[in-house]
């Protein structure tokens, strides 16, 4: 058991108690499994890429697009920001003097 | 590289042990006049270097080459660690004074200033011309 | 030999550096070029020793002051050991000793291994040199060796890649380290000083005059931009993603792992020891708060997989500074825990990455697919190493995330809090979709060959991912790592006075 | 006298004008070296004092009262010390600087940095 503040966290004893949850989700894993036998036909396991024929070799997830829903959700973010990380040395540096006017003006508000 | 013209070669030769002796003169009055072990190794560098402008790779090869300079940039630094380390075994403290002090303004005075002098000296020279090599290699698109 | 330590671990690296090139050319004549993979890795483990070796004395409450030449505080060079630098040097030795075991295998496609050897050894010892030196000077002297060291290793390859991350880390860089040279000028010319002791009592007697004088603010700004620009804070990360893409991956995790520890220490160090500046405490909670949306966001769309791991170690960045930012004792020991904590499972990260480029040849996660089956011992480090760095609880990133979360709440910012905590959850969803990436879906025609990493190389991992589990299991025993650094940080009093009272 | 100052900080403008405008690798390279001379003149000039000698012992000077007369009229050697172990710094700097431009022509083919942006996002 250690403190940290209000309220406490007891790492040994969490850590078993996610082991033991693991363990019985296993188990149940099992025993649904020996009710319920998957079949799917196969025309069910065939992917459907519209109407072409698809290599189960080629399916892969392309990992830029992978979270789409958070991308839109932090628009502005991605329309302004990313774009400026345009590997032109220039612009880093810009970046550096800029940070180097910021932080000066809060040290400045800070200290006084 | 390929190398000057005559009048340059020859001055380059008649420069080179004049330039070399003052380098080494630089080195070794380190403690007693301005200068020291990056300057004077400077200068025992540019020796070098007025020879391969004047002939080329081949002539400064032929003084010192690559291996040479990397062993003696190697020995340079493991002059100036001993250094300190003899402070540690003799003394008390790293880079403790060992040597005897000898009276003022002679050469061989100053405890360890001028073996350490040397090692810069030499770590600083062999420095300089391992870029230069280095460079000289890459320009002439002779690497890998 | 013990009174002498804190010298030894500098040296040592050093002596090590300069052998490296000899050794290498006999061991060659010899026809035994294992030899010098041998002597580096048996250096960084006699350094590790060396530094183990302070240990007691420092967990004690002492600080070690070493007089180098005899010569005594305000005129002579002093290292001076105290909790905190002992912490980082203990972070460094580690890093480095795993490291150099990881490259024997890693790096024996590439030629001009010496060079390589000598630069690692350069980088420690300069990383070293910072971390224990106690003159404001030496410590630019070494934070240059490290800089310089570390932008040729990041060419190393010579690559069109590498090569253009080397440039633009360097050039950014030597901005930063100038900056810090103009700052110890402008000091020295207002002080008359350069040992961190003597500066830290001078300048509080200087800062007690109303009103300020200009050039206090504007020396601890270029102190924090200089230190800044080498734990990547937002406005000046730009060059890390390239460097740590484009270097080997032994160099990328040298990178996370040494020297942006050094970078945090420095301008710990800098900032609190020599300005107090529980002051600027709300700067650093918002440029922590900065660095962390933005790094989490950017790694977020990443298609390499070394990139992620960079974006995600900005992220981590900004963790400790929100730790650190919040200035009181539980906020501190939450940075410096997770300063440890992301060493440790950032180093087996880029490891993993590493395993994976040596076997696979491209680290492009569009290109991977299925290779768990293949590679079952680095799949399941790498899937340790994420979920500790995303915050899961048997793991060590969870324990010292919670203490910031806590401190945070302590200090009355639960905002900041909230962000910290969305952003942990963040940073599992793009660690989840590297390992779907790479381990998880269908495998490519081209992998099917792939052969689990070589025993040398799952070493040093797995040596990582043990320390990932123990420190989360029981992280009382980081806490207790960590207490005395936290102690060195918040005593400044004591450190001056024993600095001082050494002559 | 305080000519120097103002020298050493045109200098460092210079460079940091030089690093943020011109759109050759090299050019930054030599921005960044003016910035570093303009940072060594601020540095030796905070050491140096009207009319003072150059802080070298001779045999006169170590005669008993004559030391203080001469700490009264030597000029500071530490910001000399720190200057020569800095250009010593720069030099490597500008070495390994000017190696990475070649491998960068050798490789783009340009050294403008707008070009030179394969790794990016």
């Amino acid at each position: 058991m250690m403190e940290f503040g209000p309220g406490f966290w007891g790492p040994i004893v969490a850590t078993a108690v996610m082991l033991f949850g693991v363990g019985i989700a296993y188990l149940l894993l099992l025993a649904s499994r020996k009710y319920i036998a998957p079949k799917p036909s196969s025309e069910k396991l065939k992917t459907y890429g519209c109407g072409e024929e698809v290599k189960s070799e080629e399916m892969h997830v392309d990992s830029e697009q992978f979270y789409s829903p958070i991308r839109r959700a932090f628009k502005p973010f991605y329309k302004y920001v990313q774009p400026e990380h345009s590997g032109v040395l220039s612009t880093y540096l810009l970046w550096v003097i800029a940070g180097l006017i910021i932080v000066l003006i809060a040290v400045m508000l800070a200290l006084r | 590289m390929a190398g000057m013209t005559v009048i340059v070669r020859t001055i380059g030769r008649l420069l080179f042990p004049f330039l070399f002796l003052f380098g080494a003169y630089i080195i070794v009055h380190g403690q007693l006049t301005p200068g020291g072990g990056f300057q004077g190794g400077v200068v025992l560098a540019s020796a070098v270097i007025l020879l391969l402008l004047a002939y080329g790779m081949e002539g400064a090869q032929a003084k010192v080459n690559a291996l040479q300079a990397e062993l003696a940039d190697a020995l340079g630094g493991m002059i100036l660690v001993w250094m300190g380390l003899m402070g540690i075994i003799v003394g008390i403290a790293f880079f403790q004074n060992v040597l005897p002090f000898g009276s003022l303004g002679q050469v061989l005075s100053a405890g360890n200033l001028p073996v350490f002098n040397l090692g810069v000296g030499i770590k600083v020279a062999a420095s300089i011309l391992m870029v230069f090599y280095a460079m000289l290699r890459i320009q002439g698109g002779k690497e890998e | 030999m013990i009174a002498h330590a804190p010298i030894l671990a500098i040296v040592v690296p050093l002596f090590a550096g300069f052998l490296t090139p000899v050794v290498s050319i006999v061991a060659k004549r010899f026809g035994v070029e294992r030899a010098r993979d041998w002597f580096v890795m048996g250096a960084a483990i006699l350094m590790l020793l060396i530094v183990a070796s302070m240990a007691p004395a420092v967990w004690r409450g002492e600080v070690l002051v070493y007089k180098l030449g005899g010569w005594s505080p305000p005129w002579g060079i002093v290292l001076a050991v105290d909790g905190l630098n002992l912490l980082v040097a203990l972070i460094i030795a580690s890093v480095v000793s795993l490291i150099a075991i990881y490259s024997v295998v890693y790096m024996e496609r590439d030629s001009g291994l010496e060079k390589y050897y000598t630069l690692l050894m350069l980088v420690t010892a300069g990383c070293m040199g910072v971390t224990l030196t106690g003159d404001v000077f030496n410590l630019f002297v070494f934070f240059e060796i490290m800089s310089i060291s570390s932008y040729a290793l990041v060419a190393f390859r010579r690559n069109w890649d590498s090569v253009e991350a080397g440039i633009k880390y360097m050039i950014i860089g030597s901005l930063g380290t100038s900056f810090i040279l103009l700052s110890i000028t402008l000091m020295y010319g207002l002080v008359g000083s350069l040992n961190i002791a003597d500066l830290a009592g001078k300048i509080e007697a200087i800062k007690a005059t109303q009103p300020l004088p200009m050039i206090v603010p504007l020396m601890l700004t270029l102190f924090v931009v200089g230190f800044g620009i080498k734990i990547a804070m937002v406005p000046l990360h730009a060059w890390l993603p390239d460097a740590y893409q484009a270097a080997p991956s032994a160099v990328s995790a040298l990178l996370s792992g040494a020297t942006t520890t050094v970078g945090v220490y420095a301008m710990l160090r800098v900032s609190y020891m020599l300005f107090g500046a529980l002051a600027i405490g709300t700067m650093f909670i918002i440029l922590g708060l900065v660095t962390m949306v933005v790094g989490g966001l950017m790694a977020l769309t990443q298609r390499d997989l070394k990139r992620l791991l960079a974006y995600s170690s900005i992220s981590q960045m900004g963790y400790i500074l929100l730790g650190v930012g919040f200035g009181t004792a539980m906020g501190i020991q939450g940075g410096l825990f997770h300063l440890l904590n992301n060493a440790i499972y950032k180093v087996l990260l880029f490891m993993c990455a590493g395993a994976i480029v040596y076997r696979v040849g491209t680290s492009n996660l569009d290109e991977l697919g299925g290779l768990g089956k293949n590679m079952p011992i680095t799949a399941t480090l790498f899937i340790v190493g994420a979920l500790a760095i995303s915050g899961v609880p048997p793991f060590n990133g969870f324990a010292s995330k919670w203490t910031i979360y806590v401190a945070g709440m302590e200090a009355g910012q639960p905002i900041c809090t909230a962000i910290a905590v969305v952003m942990s959850a963040l940073t599992l969803a793009y660690f989840l979709k590297a390992i779907n990436s790479m381990f998880l879906g269908q495998q490519p025609e081209h992998l099917r060959e792939v052969r689990e990493a070589p025993l040398p190389m799952l070493f040093p991992m797995l040596v990582l991912a043990v320390f990932c589990v123990v420190l989360g299991i029981l992280p009382s025993l980081g806490m207790d790592l960590v207490r005395p650094a936290q102690g060195a940080v918040m005593n400044q009093l004591g450190y001056i006075g024993s600095v001082m009272g050494a002559g | 006298m305080s000519l120097n100052y103002i020298i050493a900080m045109l200098l460092f403008t210079l460079g940091i004008y030089c690093l943020l405008i011109k759109r050759n690798i090299v050019k930054m390279v030599i921005g960044l070296g003016v910035l570093t001379n303009g940072l060594h003149l601020f540095l030796i000039s905070l050491g140096y004092r009207e009319g003072g000698i150059a802080p070298i012992l001779a045999g006169k000077m170590l005669e008993n009262g004559a030391t203080a007369e001469f700490a009264a009229a030597a000029v500071d050697p530490i910001p000399q010390a720190l200057v020569l172990t800095s250009i010593v710094i720069n030099v490597c700097t500008m070495a390994l600087a000017l190696s990475l431009a070649i491998y960068i022509y050798r490789h783009y083919g340009t050294l403008n940095p707008f070009k030179i942006r394969r790794l990016r996002g």
